[in-house]
């Protein structure tokens, strides 16, 4: 599902990441850890192909960094369900909107598309502010709205990047339970986090990074 | 995703980003505006110069003791030349009366005999109402037997003639630049519009979608934009115009092909200047 | 905040925002050109019209057989009347002369006595050549004992005199309408730049700046980027003006008091405009 | 120093805090804590003057809400750091001018600007990446550029709004020792967090929120 070859990254001539292979297969669920500045999201930004390695190669689903091209990395993003480290979210829609959007993009049907937004904004606790901006939320309120949109469309692939950096531990394990929930339903979850209690909480792999290359353990 | 959600976001995005928009209108309508004033201005100036042109006329004085007969058959010779429009001729008889209704007096009581010769009044087709034609025209009337001299506004029609180029010649230039300026300056504000969506542009390529995707809701915009832009630039022109008419100068010229005009090039720029705005953002990926 | 500092920041402001400085650099000159062009064409048509106008002259016919020394009392009389610039008495014998000049033979080869008039030749000041003026001189020149008859060039000047309002009023409202265009232009382009970087502005309220520790650099960026674009369209013109001269139409009139006042303009649009823009987004707080 | 006085806060007609009061002495280190969405964030905006009571009153420093003018609101603003939530720095801009943007804003000579600048990028582990720009960062990275930014104009108070939100457990605690060193030096500091690890092991004051209400212990 996600195959990591000796993959090295350079973003303006910085080398990122060096010589990184590893591999998650369908339906699993991995934590990425290390600490601040080690790659996590670099490694997340090439599995949604939005930075290319500069050796080796990342596969993903059925597409190849190597020979990838513009339309189907359009096709393959809207399998991936990516959660932002820094949300991304359209400052000029309300909340309805941007999870909507995702649907709209796939050429969903307007009335499935309202029943599938207000459910999963109903698991993450935000129906009451399905018509607000995202100018008027608070940090974590916007983190379970770009979680909201990573799901909605039933991806194969979720990619956290801290997902739960601006909730307290109580949302921490709600949003953890979503994702384990959709994981058991075979999409595979890679989550960046930092949180100690979740680690310890959750017995998941985990691949550990530092520095751009890979803790072997 | 579904055209007519493209449709519904194209014309959504204008509510979304109100200053964008409403300065994209003020632009297009501001712009079209100097555009729909420079194209009135050309077609008044251009009616203005026909008219004097259509005055022209040559005044051929026939020979003093020429009879009605022979008048006639001048006449005829001229109406056979290149250019000619249509021929008057005026008997001594008829110029007798045009001074009786002229000057109040009948000319054999002043006179005992009629002085005034018989003369024919040329006009000139329309394309050939300029300084080098009439002249050469002139010569050949002057050349037909039984002509005694031939007359003509000479000194206008040099007047216009010398300068007519250059006031063409100056004009196209300043039609160009302006329609150049227009663009360029709609072009400059619709890609500044489009930049400051770039944030969200480069989300909605995050999430899956397709450069057509994010393309056409703006080219919806885009053309809504432009069209209604031109739409206030040709309001505004065409109240003027009736003022203008009204109050000032009843004899100015509208047309209504400058609108129409007006309008398309303000749905084309719209579309045109979103486009291009747009493939620079999204080059990248 | 050390004033320089805020100096260093308007230029630094350039370079970081290379887009929004372009465009608007690019606008003030398209803009400028507009402006531009336009006051070189009004200087340029006001110069032609000017040219036609000093061309006029009154041509007086004197009585046949009146006398040089009488000639030269009428002369004295015209020179005496209002508007009038000078005056050339032409004796018989200088008549005479000029048909010699003109046609190449003696005139009293040809008859036995000179029947040429003598007259005068009027030029008119400055501010008096109009049509109705020199129509009530020519009539009060013709009342003068002695003067048999006066002509002048009365069909120029009554076209002239005709359209020239029509032109001067359709000049100066395209001119007004040029000019609000530009600036509206501007100030769109100017206020959406800065639109831009309302986030920035935001951050930096946030981190204590006071607004006029805000505004400057803005103020000197409009400054520079003002005057950079007027500079640019100044050159511009001033190269097709030379151009112009020597390929097309050598007579064109290039006047300095438009670049300065296009420099002047572009600087102060551009601070102008800046200072507005930020007024609005600065408001809250 | 900082004072809540039966504060209400609405924004846009809608409620967010109810009768607030509190107060924080000179010196004092205390944790705003609360699930998310509750109004820690709101709390920490009143006390710069970004958002101001519907009724009631917040006094800071010797500014009170009732009556503060904007130029007097530049003023407070220079004296309180703040760590925003979503770091708010400026884009178009490096790292270095980022911080010395603070220093700067009150006049601060060149050479002094520079020296203190580096110092305190080099206290939150940033020397190396000072004339990166916020868009070449990771999110940890950008978050300890707030924090320098924050303290280096060695303010009264600083605001600390989950500063360690993108941080593994090991830079949080150097953060939370950069915070102690400068509060032990007689600055207020009022930190927002959900990090429980961080909680149980700094014993500092706690004032608990719960949506928009004053958690009494
Ligand atoms: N555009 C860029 N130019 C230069 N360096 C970059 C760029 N983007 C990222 N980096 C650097 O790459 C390194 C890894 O960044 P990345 O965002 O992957 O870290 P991370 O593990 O997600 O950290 P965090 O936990 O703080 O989010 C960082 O040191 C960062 O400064
Ligand atoms: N501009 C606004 N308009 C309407 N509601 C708003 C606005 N800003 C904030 N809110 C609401 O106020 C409440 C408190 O927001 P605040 O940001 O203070 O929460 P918080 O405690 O910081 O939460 P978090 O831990 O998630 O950051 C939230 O429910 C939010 O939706
Ligand atoms: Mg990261
Ligand atoms: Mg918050």
């Amino acid at each position: 599902m996600i195959e990591f070859y000796n993959v090295n990254l350079d973003i303006n001539r910085v080398g990122i990441l060096r010589n990184i292979s590893f591999r998650i297969v369908k339906g699993e669920f991995t934590f990425l850890i290390g600490p601040s500045g080690a790659g996590k999201s670099s490694i997340i930004r090439m599995i949604y192909m939005d930075v290319f390695p500069i050796s080796g190669m990342v596969v993903v689903d059925r597409y190849s960094s190597a020979k990838i091209r513009r339309r189907e990395i359009s096709m393959l993003r809207r399998k991936i369900g990516v959660i932002f480290q820094d949300f991304k979210l359209l400052t000029d829609r309300s909340v309805f909107d941007n999870v909507a959007f995702s649907l709209h993009v796939v050429g969903e049907r307007n009335k499935e598309i309202k029943r599938r937004v207000l459910k999963v904004l109903a698991e993450v606790n935000l129906s009451h502010k399905r018509n607000q901006y995202p100018d008027e939320l608070s940090g974590g309120e916007k983190q379970r709205v770009a979680i909201a949109r990573a799901i909605v469309n039933n991806p194969i692939i979720v990619l956290a990047d801290e997902p739960t950096g601006n909730l307290d531990y109580a949302s921490s394990v709600e949003i953890m339970n979503i994702l384990e929930r959709i994981n058991k339903q075979g999409t595979a979850v890679l989550m960046a986090t930092h949180d100690a209690a979740l680690l310890k909480k959750y017995s998941h792999r985990q691949i550990s990074i530092d520095q751009g290359v890979l803790n072997k353990k | 995703m579904k055209i007519w959600f493209s449709f519904i976001e194209g014309i959504r995005n204008i509510k979304r980003a109100k200053l964008a928009s409403t300065i994209t209108i003020t632009s297009v309508a501001f712009a079209h505006l100097l555009i729909g004033v420079f194209l009135l201005f050309s077609v008044n100036i251009n009616q203005i110069i026909g008219d004097v042109r259509s005055k022209i006329e040559l005044e051929v004085f026939l020979e003093a003791d020429l009879s009605v007969k022979s008048g006639r058959s001048v006449e005829k010779k001229i109406i056979g030349l290149e250019g000619v429009k249509d021929v008057k001729y005026i008997s001594k008889e008829d110029a007798a009366k045009r001074f009786q209704e002229e000057f109040g007096r009948n000319i054999y009581e002043v006179l005992t005999f009629n002085p005034l010769p018989s003369s024919c009044t040329v006009k000139v087709k329309k394309g050939y109402r300029n300084y080098s034609f009439i002249k050469k025209l002139s010569t050949e009337i002057g050349r037909i037997d039984g002509v005694d001299e031939v007359k003509y506004q000479k000194q206008i029609l040099s007047l216009i003639d010398r300068y007519i180029t250059i006031v063409y010649a100056i004009a196209a230039a300043a039609g160009i630049i302006l329609i150049i300026i227009a663009i360029v300056l709609l072009y400059n504000t619709i890609r500044l519009t489009i930049y400051g969506r770039k944030d969200l542009i480069d989300i909605m390529k995050l999430v899956g979608a397709t450069k057509t995707m994010i393309k056409r809701p703006f080219i919806v915009e885009g053309f809504v934009e432009g069209l209604f832009g031109a739409l206030i630039a040709s309001v505004i022109l065409y109240g003027s115009i009736l003022l203008i008419k009204r109050y000032i100068y009843p004899y100015v010229v509208n047309a209504v092909e400058i609108y129409i005009i007006l309008l398309i090039s303000g749905a084309t720029i719209g579309i045109i200047a979103s486009g291009m705005s747009l493939v620079r953002h999204l080059k990248e990926i």
